[in-house]
């Protein structure tokens, strides 16, 4: 596959940034007291990447708990994801949301999710929106080897191939549902096996490789826009760490799976990837490297300069309409 | 009570026929607005044999919208509730207005999630970030020998879950009036129809008209008791009235209309001067409506109430099906008139 | 295949019970005001007829809203069916039931069930039991073409797939759910193309025709019970009438294609079938369809002649256990 | 209290080790009690690489079960809650003792349709024919930074829904006796689980007992007031109850324990003595238990209420994440300071 030398400096851009942010955001966070739920996506930042590099800032995609990488890939500003992290109003959701909820609507990203599988019909419902006013925008859905297993995604399946919707069902193959092996819980060797029964192309890929990624999500894309309808582009790919910060990954695997597949960092691939091809160089990539280091200090510099909500924003945009009057009856938070 | 200008034409129109005029209107003025459910169209794709609007619709509320408006607005849905509502929620946030009907409120459970944590919570979790004018039609109501997964009024839930509303209209003139104003609200509504009121007859205005959400009404006045009615018992409660009148017990009764916002005021207003309350809920009665409404009324007049806030409600038990059985679980305006009257004896 | 005079027989009483259940049952239900939600299999009948015929009485099944059929096969009393319908104590269920959720827990028939899809895991779950108390039991859940959108079902196939339970997935698909035709609402050409997604076999037969659906059954019954799991089979059938007593089905079909069905009609095959074979005559099948019109006489009489539940039975049978002063604290339904 | 001999025995055990001893001690006992749920033992399917046992339960509540009764009667489950809940009912009904966990009562929407029209209905659908002892294991409880989707405490639903029991342990007592009689009793019990609660050490006698569902206990004995508490709440109010006398007023403190069927019996008892009422919910107030307490004593206490019955409850918002939201979102002593100072001024 032909790649200029711009989408490569974006791809490992991407990568990078996703990679730096979770190494540095994720401990930093959980030492403001707010580490309960945070998923690092390190070791996966080939997908979201490679898919998110054909969506323009108009298209959707809607995420999982573990969607910081989703986030960046998308154009969420890290800083602002910072923020959000550390519960400062300056977070795009105001210190609302935090990790699992991050949304950007001006980046088409409709929200990271807390509950698995939940954030699927929501993109899904993006395509629909396209469809209807022609908007020619597409729509993906992220989710997990364990989101593959929870019946919406299979009724959406079934809406959007019957539908034509240009959405693509993006299952991110980490191999785990927090400790439960996909061997285990998953009934047949590959998630895209169950394409077939949607009428639609089931597409296993190396999710390690973010070329490869690219090129799939390339077509899945394609056929999306011009009203061919919905894929699903299964990405098998590796989390570095735990589930959560709290848990031992070795207490359900293995020491020499862990090395595998760090031996197969999609950054590392990427640099071995390129170095021949004299398109961009490897000083180029560890200037981005840099680049990225700064980049969250500058973030978390700017997250702990920022404000705390005041406690009684608590009671701001549960609605867009509601007497906040009926919202506080009886309720003294003053005390 | 309207926020249109005074209707300048007003027929006699069935409940069905209200619903039906304000989904039509509303997709008049505004192409944003679609509606998607199972059967709401029915035989869908088989326009090449001739066949579109076979069905209209469960209860024929949705009738003749796919002919106006076409398949792209009108969408019939697979059995898969999980799926269309969690995409009309989606469709909402991305620009439309999307209705999407779940055929009775006994299934709610097969899509619940998407309700409890999308679309209530979505726009608060993303700061403000974004509005889901999505509104979900459904059923209530028991007495047609459906049994108990098919004639719950499970409204309860709605009414706790912040984020959504939900209105329960409970004539023609209501029926339109909240349903116009649900799907223009931008935020989150569930409209509950009730199976026992499609035939009623009332005027309604031609003119599309929005009836705000959150205000009850007091369809008639009264100083010795107030009696709240939930949808279809607003109707028992006047029946009871009338029989209490003979007795010359003055019952105001209040139709509720919105199960969130609860209009608390219009309730506690009432009771003051009345000092006495009686719900009437067709709901079982743990953590019900009518808990709530007496548990503020408890709370917020205290001190002008001459009798306990009293609960008329069904059973806690789930609907049965023989006749006998479910002829008791609906509350009638004998067990209202009962309860009145040991209240009022308190003197 | 070869079927003893025995089980021939057997086939055709079931098949003819079911029907003249359906045929007669129904309008009388109605005529006693308890219409509402009743629905008629008649034209599937050899669905559970060609399954059940391979279940023993401690066998579970799950069943559906249009479920007589499976009651009948699986050996449920049509007398004591028609008095659940028309309300009566005498009914399996007290009268508490009606229709759609006929139970006869004797009988391993584990309930119609009004809510699509909603019975799948309940049969899940018998299969569970047979599995970890080694009893040897077969469960079936029966579904229509409309429930095979339900997520429920996939969550099941792949936990039974992964559990290996003793479970048969059956579609009854014929060809409507309500109004929307399996054409529009299933995004595959046939539900059996879904097993392939969790690795268990997918078998579409004919299932008007009750020699096809019997052999089908028969492998993944011996499948099952011989603990290499669960299977997914189809059966392509139709329903002649409404899908209540209230529509008029030729709104959403044609005549042509109800006449092909009718001409396909399960009870003609069946003795079209075995007209030359010499091992049951015509006229025995005559006799048996006299002796199923009696049989509902009988039935209908002994409904009618049945009590009605009392009043306050309302509140029984909620709990095994509950204090009964709290369900019935303030609600005086005697007033 | 306890239904079992006078225990001989008590050690010391958290919250979360009372959970795991009540579990391990009725799979001894009754060998068709098994256990299902998602990482309730973790890394499933790798016994051959010595893995076994990797998680032990989300919260370790379940650690150690495989290992004692292997993974027929300890399952792992896909991440498939509609799926596994449902087979547990459906196991339940058919010979089994079938206990599943719900990570977090935040994901009952995407089971809630087997929790409420199989687990709860079928006995009464199917006219008695059929027992469901099915307990199904959950949590609830905000303070933990983790946001709207995980930190809810969704229990008025299941107090609403017929058919169903449910208990809110608030100790390592309750929380052993409370399990133990839920999963011997033949009903359906959901068990909230209170994430504030795993690491309280408490006496925990060593035997089996139950606690019989449906009955509250006093905590602490008073004259002015009667503060209800459900799970961790229960806590907040003994604490506004140290605060509270140091000024004087007396308050008693009821810990509700079940959730259904609720012991309205014993508050009322108390509220006759003390004539005030204040219930301490961690959720949100519309249709909440605490209104249905509070109805319920305005109802049948209402000559002996010296005050209104009164609440102090999350506000109606889903659950913030920043920690100043989340702070002022949960319950604590000085709102129920607040409230009873309010509440004794009256006189
Ligand atoms: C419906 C639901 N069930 C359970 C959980 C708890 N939970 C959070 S993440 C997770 C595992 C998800 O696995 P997968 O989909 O593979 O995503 P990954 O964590 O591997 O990125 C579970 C069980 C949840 N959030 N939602
Ligand atoms: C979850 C759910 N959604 C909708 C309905 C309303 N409904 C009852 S039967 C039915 C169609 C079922 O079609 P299918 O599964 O093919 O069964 P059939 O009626 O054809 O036997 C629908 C939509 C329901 N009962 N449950
Ligand atoms: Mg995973
Ligand atoms: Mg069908």
């Amino acid at each position: 596959m032909e790649l200029d030398r711009e989408m490569l400096l974006h791809l490992y851009r991407t990568m990078t940034t996703i990679r730096h942010f979770e190494e540095r955001g994720i401990p930093e966070t959980g030492q403001r007291g707010m580490s309960g739920s945070v998923h690092s996506s390190a070791g996966q930042e080939a997908v979201p990447t490679g898919i998110c590099a054909h969506l323009t800032v108009d298209d959707y995609i809607g995420s999982t708990h573990r969607g910081h990488g989703h986030c960046i890939a998308k154009g969420v500003d890290p800083k602002l994801m910072m923020a959000e992290l550390f519960g400062r109003s300056t977070g795009p959701n105001k210190g609302k949301g935090g990790s699992m909820h991050i949304a950007d609507m001006s980046k088409g990203m409709l929200g990271t999710n807390g509950v698995v599988a939940a954030s699927i019909p929501l993109a899904v419902g993006a395509g629909l929106t396209s469809k209807l006013r022609n908007l020619g925008r597409v729509a993906v859905a992220f989710f997990g080897d364990g989101g593959a297993n929870q019946g919406v995604l299979h009724e959406c399946m079934n809406l959007a191939s019957v539908w034509k919707l240009p959405v693509i069902f993006c299952c991110e193959n980490n191999g785990y549902a927090e400790s439960t092996p996909v061997e285990y819980a998953l009934s047949t060797a590959r998630v895209a096996d169950r394409a077939a029964g949607y009428d639609m192309p089931g597409i296993h890929v190396d999710g390690m490789d973010v070329f490869d990624v690219f090129e799939a999500a390339g077509e899945a894309v394609r056929r999306a826009r011009s009203g061919e309808g919905p894929s699903l582009l299964e990405c098998r790919t590796y989390r570095y760490y735990g589930h959560t910060v709290f848990d031992n990954p070795l207490s359900y695997r293995t020491q020499e799976e862990q090395d595998y597949w760090r031996n197969r960092d999609p950054l590392k691939l990427f640099r071995e990837r390129v170095a021949d091809g004299g398109l961009v160089s490897l000083t180029e990539l560890d200037q981005m490297d840099e680049e990225a280091t700064e980049m969250m200090e500058d973030a978390i510099r700017f997250a702990d300069e920022s404000p705390l909500p005041e406690p009684l924003e608590i009671y701001d945009d549960v609605y867009v309409d509601y007497p906040k009057d009926m919202m506080k009856r009886g309720i003294n938070l003053e005390v | 009570m309207t926020t249109a200008m005074t209707p300048t034409t007003t027929r006699e129109l069935r409940y069905r026929e209200a619903i039906n005029e304000a989904l039509r209107q509303e997709m008049e003025r505004d192409e944003t607005v679609i509606i998607m459910g199972e059967e709401i169209a029915g035989g869908a794709g088989r326009e090449h044999l001739g066949i579109v609007d076979a069905w209209g619709g469960p209860f024929r509320t949705t009738v003749g919208l796919i002919q106006q408006f076409g398949n792209q607005r009108v969408l019939d849905t697979p059995l898969s509730e999980a799926a269309f509502v969690g995409t009309a929620i989606g469709a909402a946030s991305t620009g439309m207005r999307a209705v999407a009907e779940l055929m009775f409120v006994d299934f709610v459970g097969v899509c619940m999630d998407q309700l409890l944590n999308n679309a209530a919570k979505m726009r608060y979790m993303f700061g403000g970030q974004v509005t889901v004018p999505f509104t979900m039609l459904t059923r209530i109501g028991a007495g047609f020998g459906s049994a108990a997964q098919h004639s719950e009024s499970f409204y309860s839930i709605f009414s706790h879950i912040p984020g959504l509303k939900g209105v329960v209209p409970s004539d023609p003139y209501t029926a339109k009036g909240l349903l116009i104003a649900a799907i223009r609200d931008d935020d989150p509504v569930v409209y509950f129809e009730h199976k026992g009121l499609y035939g009623d007859m009332g005027p309604v205005p031609e003119e599309p008209y929005a009836i705000p959400l959150g205000k009850a009404r007091t369809v008639r006045s009264g100083s010795d008791i107030t009696l709240v009615g939930i949808s279809r018992m607003t109707w028992v409660c006047t029946e009871a009235a009338d029989e209490l009148a003979k007795e010359g017990v003055n019952a105001e009764v209040i139709d509720l209309l919105s199960v969130s916002p609860i209009d608390y005021d219009l309730i506690i207003d009432s009771v003051r001067r009345t000092h006495r309350l009686v719900v009437v809920d067709e709901d079982t009665p743990v953590c019900s409506l009518a808990s709530d409404i007496c548990a503020r009324v408890a709370e917020e007049a205290f001190d002008y109430l001459d009798a306990p806030p009293s609960r008329v409600t069904a059973p806690h038990t789930p609907v049965p099906y023989s006749r006998p059985l479910e002829n008791v679980y609906v509350p009638n305006a004998a067990r209202v008139v009962g309860t009145v009257q040991r209240l009022v004896k308190r003197g």
